[in-house]
């Protein structure tokens, strides 16, 4: 109880905690998951994106897509890095995404099924995901707040090429219009849920908010991601999929329709049309490669025997 | 028209390469490998594009990069087959880059030293250092596959087998490639032999492979005569702007 | 325009299938197989093309069963998502076959019941008989697979497990296929349920195979909302037809 | 010598030599060999046609593909049933031709690809196929005979469809006609060279016409199929790719070009574009296979000892 004092003290004074300072187990355990779950997002994110790569439909489209791609993997790979630094190793996480244990973000178990859905992604997922991500730059967690840093730099670039995309259909011909307002109709809801449930049905939150995991509430990021995302459709002459969509005056703010939460823990829970595709694609992956890594382990420690032997 | 269609074939080269390392995307043996195969696709994909647009200046008919990629055919493109093979397993990748790589670096080398065209001046300077990357790259990995497990060593052995068959067109000089390297554009294919097997030997020593007798190499790539496979792969990549006649992406 | 719809997406589920199964040819485990699937295949793309002319009929724009094939993109595609599931192995396709012709074989014979539809009509006769040798074929390889040795089981295992979530999808009508049951062209889907599920009780009994309990169905092909195999599967397709706009073939 | 004499009288009084018949060893060898290449040339020439199926541009072409390529498949399993009535099992000629042991026609070691080359292989493969197995209708030896009336029936319909995609693409848009002569181009050669080496170069003819396994040399039967193909080409306004042919008048028939033999041996022996992708595409349907053949066989067991159990 004094050690939490202490703890929440150093929090509340703003100073970074790092992998060797003495941390409670509900801290460590909180930041392992999320952790955990967002390196995943970035991989399994990978699949839904990567889909498109192969027809992109002009090669300065297909570069910045592979580029894409590939942050992704670096993203990835960073959080991997964060979560280390807490003791969990990289084969231990992968392990529990392969065996349903750990989540990633459920916006990745939607399918991709036209190019206009890339530009979508760009736009409102990654847009999303830097309403969600920018805070955590400030994470009382020193390394996943540094990693995040970069992150969001990123993430920032994806979406205004997302951006891009889609007002390079938006203004194409109507069949490119048309696929661009498709494939905002079924994003657009799946998005608004990235921010997770209302504040008054949310578990974590209260800890996360006092640990400075997190700071600010599920509703209070929707409705920023809303607020900067209407104008933007506008623009685009775009129209957004929710008939309750209205500006209130009051609270200089959009007020939006219900929310289906069925569908959100349908998904949450591992039943999105892709969810199955997804673990399949990535234990695929990693079993076809095991001769490789298992390879790659053998020859180094041949080198290192002959080293030794050498020396 | 004979210095754009050598142009095109190096164009082909790299985008077929690209394409096929690009489709390990989201699915490589590794996480590492997941950030170097685009790297390696995007440095393929890059040169591509900047071929494809000095080939449609020098052909002078108003053809994008675009519409050299997404509207010729199979019988219209003029890679080398090697760049079009499966990608298989990780051992024939790695080794088809490596192949590839081995000549293109020298191939870079020589024509910074003596092209009168500026843009492929440009290019060979940047896709040498590319090339010396991917070089070292999958060179690591065949020396890593071919002296690692028993499985690994197999497997090595069995891409080597498929694929050695297929270096021998790197070397070969279409009639319009020949015209190229008189004019004084790209040098002569045949003189970078000395240096491809210097790579593939040193690497090939330290992977414990040997390099097959190949009596009749496969060829056929530039005369648009490929495998089954590429025309797979471009219905594929060609699909959604075909689709879509005329549209602005 | 309803009855039109609904006929679409019978012809949709029927060339999607049959598509898949054909992507079998020269690849089956057995030559006797490599007979039988181009048969069932050829069964399922007959269907189709007499749907497709029937539905262009009744849309009546003059489009033919080749435009509506090779011309709607994957949004525009109804299919049922059980039919497009990759072919995986042998016993994912054979079961995938068992699922779809154990809904199909009744509600073809309830079609010729019922249906005021003289072409309709015609279909329902000769597929209702097709149906019945898939239940037949596919049937035996379910029990063979099933009741085999310890791999053959857990594959088929893994098939159930894969393919069940998404035969909900086959008793579910679309407003289109209810407006054409309320017109007395097609029957109701959901009353197919009885007859389906006393095959596949047999066929399973037989195979030592258990159906899941499936909390959540997977739908949603009647909106066009596909899988990702789909659009590969249809870029495959198109390719030529649309590479040559307007040429006959 | 006296037994070869009895057997040599039947086969010139032109009577069927049948499985249960006594034969000359050399007579069974040479029929085990050819009757089982032919089985294998219509396996693996399921794959360069299989090729096109999933891309046939109508669905009327793609049916009647699926079809021919399903004939196919029918005739290689009678004429393994008749190479096994001589004492080979299937299995046995499978693992011959994956070893490379068996041959197969070098045809099928040129890709296919465009989707006229699918007309072409119907008119020129199979036009020249039908060439060389008319005149096996009369083969002495009874089961090849009989399985090879059915083939020719059938091939000749494939060979009339074929030659009606072609007219389709000569009759077509100026892409589609290129792209007929373009595989009239490729494949004229190898489909001359399906008749086999010079008549003064081949090995096997001399003792096969005795035996009525073969009726007419390779010389003969190619001019017949050159002679009936020429006209055709004319009339669908496609040139034979062979400067040197021209009617002879004195001859009645055409004089061709020199064939190049180097072509004919490096594919025969194995070294054809497509030979090992042909071969490693039969093995990996074989392998993949092997599990469902096995789990068969294991299930047809069980049945056998619970029937046996309940009487």
């Amino acid at each position: 109880p004094e050690f939490l004092d202490t703890f929440q003290k150093r929090i509340d004074a703003e100073q970074k905690i790092e992998p060797t300072d003495a941390m409670p187990e509900g801290y460590r355990r909180t930041l392992v998951r999320q952790i955990g779950q967002h390196a995943h997002s970035e991989i399994v994110g990978m699949l839904p994106e990567g889909n498109w790569i192969t027809r992109a439909p002009s090669l300065r489209r297909k570069a910045a897509l592979l580029a894409k791609v590939q942050d992704e993997g670096g993203h990835g790979l960073y959080l991997y890095s964060a979560a280390e630094t807490l003791g969990v190793s990289r084969e231990q996480m992968t392990e529990e995404l392969h065996s349903g244990k750990a989540k990633y973000s459920s916006i990745f178990n939607y399918p991709t099924l036209t190019w206009a859905d890339i530009g979508i992604i760009g736009w409102l997922v990654d847009g999303a995901a830097i309403m969600n991500q920018i805070p955590l730059c400030r994470c009382s967690f020193g390394p996943y707040a540094r990693a995040m840093i970069r992150v969001c730099k990123e993430e920032s670039f994806h979406q205004r090429q997302g951006y891009e995309i889609v007002m390079t259909l938006a203004q194409g011909t109507p069949e490119q219009k048309a696929m661009a307002q498709d494939a905002l109709n079924r994003w657009w809801w799946p998005s608004i849920m990235m921010f997770g449930p209302h504040d008054a049905d949310s578990q974590h939150s209260d800890q996360s908010m006092a640990w400075k995991i997190k700071r600010f509430t599920n509703d209070e990021l929707r409705q920023k991601f809303i607020d900067a995302t209407v104008p933007q459709a506008e623009y685009l002459d775009l129209t957004i999929p929710d008939p309750d969509l209205k500006w209130n005056e009051a609270k200089q703010g959009y007020d939006h329709g219900p929310i289906d939460w069925d569908e959100f823990w349908r998904v949450v829970k591992g039943h999105g049309p892709m969810a199955r595709d997804r673990i399949k694609d990535r234990k695929a992956a990693w079993d076809n490669g095991a001769w490789v890594r298992e390879a790659a382990l053998t020859h180094a420690e041949k080198r290192r025997a002959r080293k030794m032997a050498a020396e | 028209m004979a210095v754009f269609e050598a142009i095109l074939e190096l164009a082909d080269d790299h985008l077929v390469l690209g394409h096929r390392i690009s489709e390990w995307c989201g699915h490589a043996p590794m996480l590492e490998e997941d950030l170097a195969m685009p790297n390696m696709a995007l440095d393929l994909i890059g040169t591509a594009r900047t071929l494809y647009d000095r080939a449609a200046m020098l052909e002078g008919k108003g053809r994008s990069e675009d519409d050299m990629a997404y509207l010729r055919g199979e019988r219209e493109y003029r890679n080398c087959l090697l760049v079009e093979r499966p990608n298989e397993d990780f051992a024939h990748t790695m080794l088809r880059s490596l192949y590839f790589a081995a000549f293109m670096r020298p191939f870079w080398l020589a024509t910074l030293e003596m092209t009168t065209d500026e843009t492929v001046r440009g290019v060979a300077g940047k896709a040498e250092k590319e090339m010396a990357y991917h070089i070292r790259h999958a060179g690591e990995w065949v020396i890593r596959l071919g002296d690692g497990t028993e499985e690994s060593a197999r497997r090595m052995r069995d891409a080597v087998a498929a694929l050695h068959i297929y270096t021998g067109e790197l070397f070969e000089s279409s009639p319009a490639a020949t015209e190229a390297e008189a004019e004084g554009v790209l040098p002569v294919r045949a003189d970078m032999r000395a240096a491809w097997e210097d790579v593939i030997g040193q690497v090939f020593a330290e992977a414990l492979l040997e390099a097959p007798e190949v009596p009749y190499p496969q060829t056929g790539g530039r005369k648009g005569l490929h495998g089954e496979g590429l025309g797979h792969l471009l219905a594929e990549m060609q699909s959604v702007y075909r689709a879509h006649p005329g549209a602005t992406w």
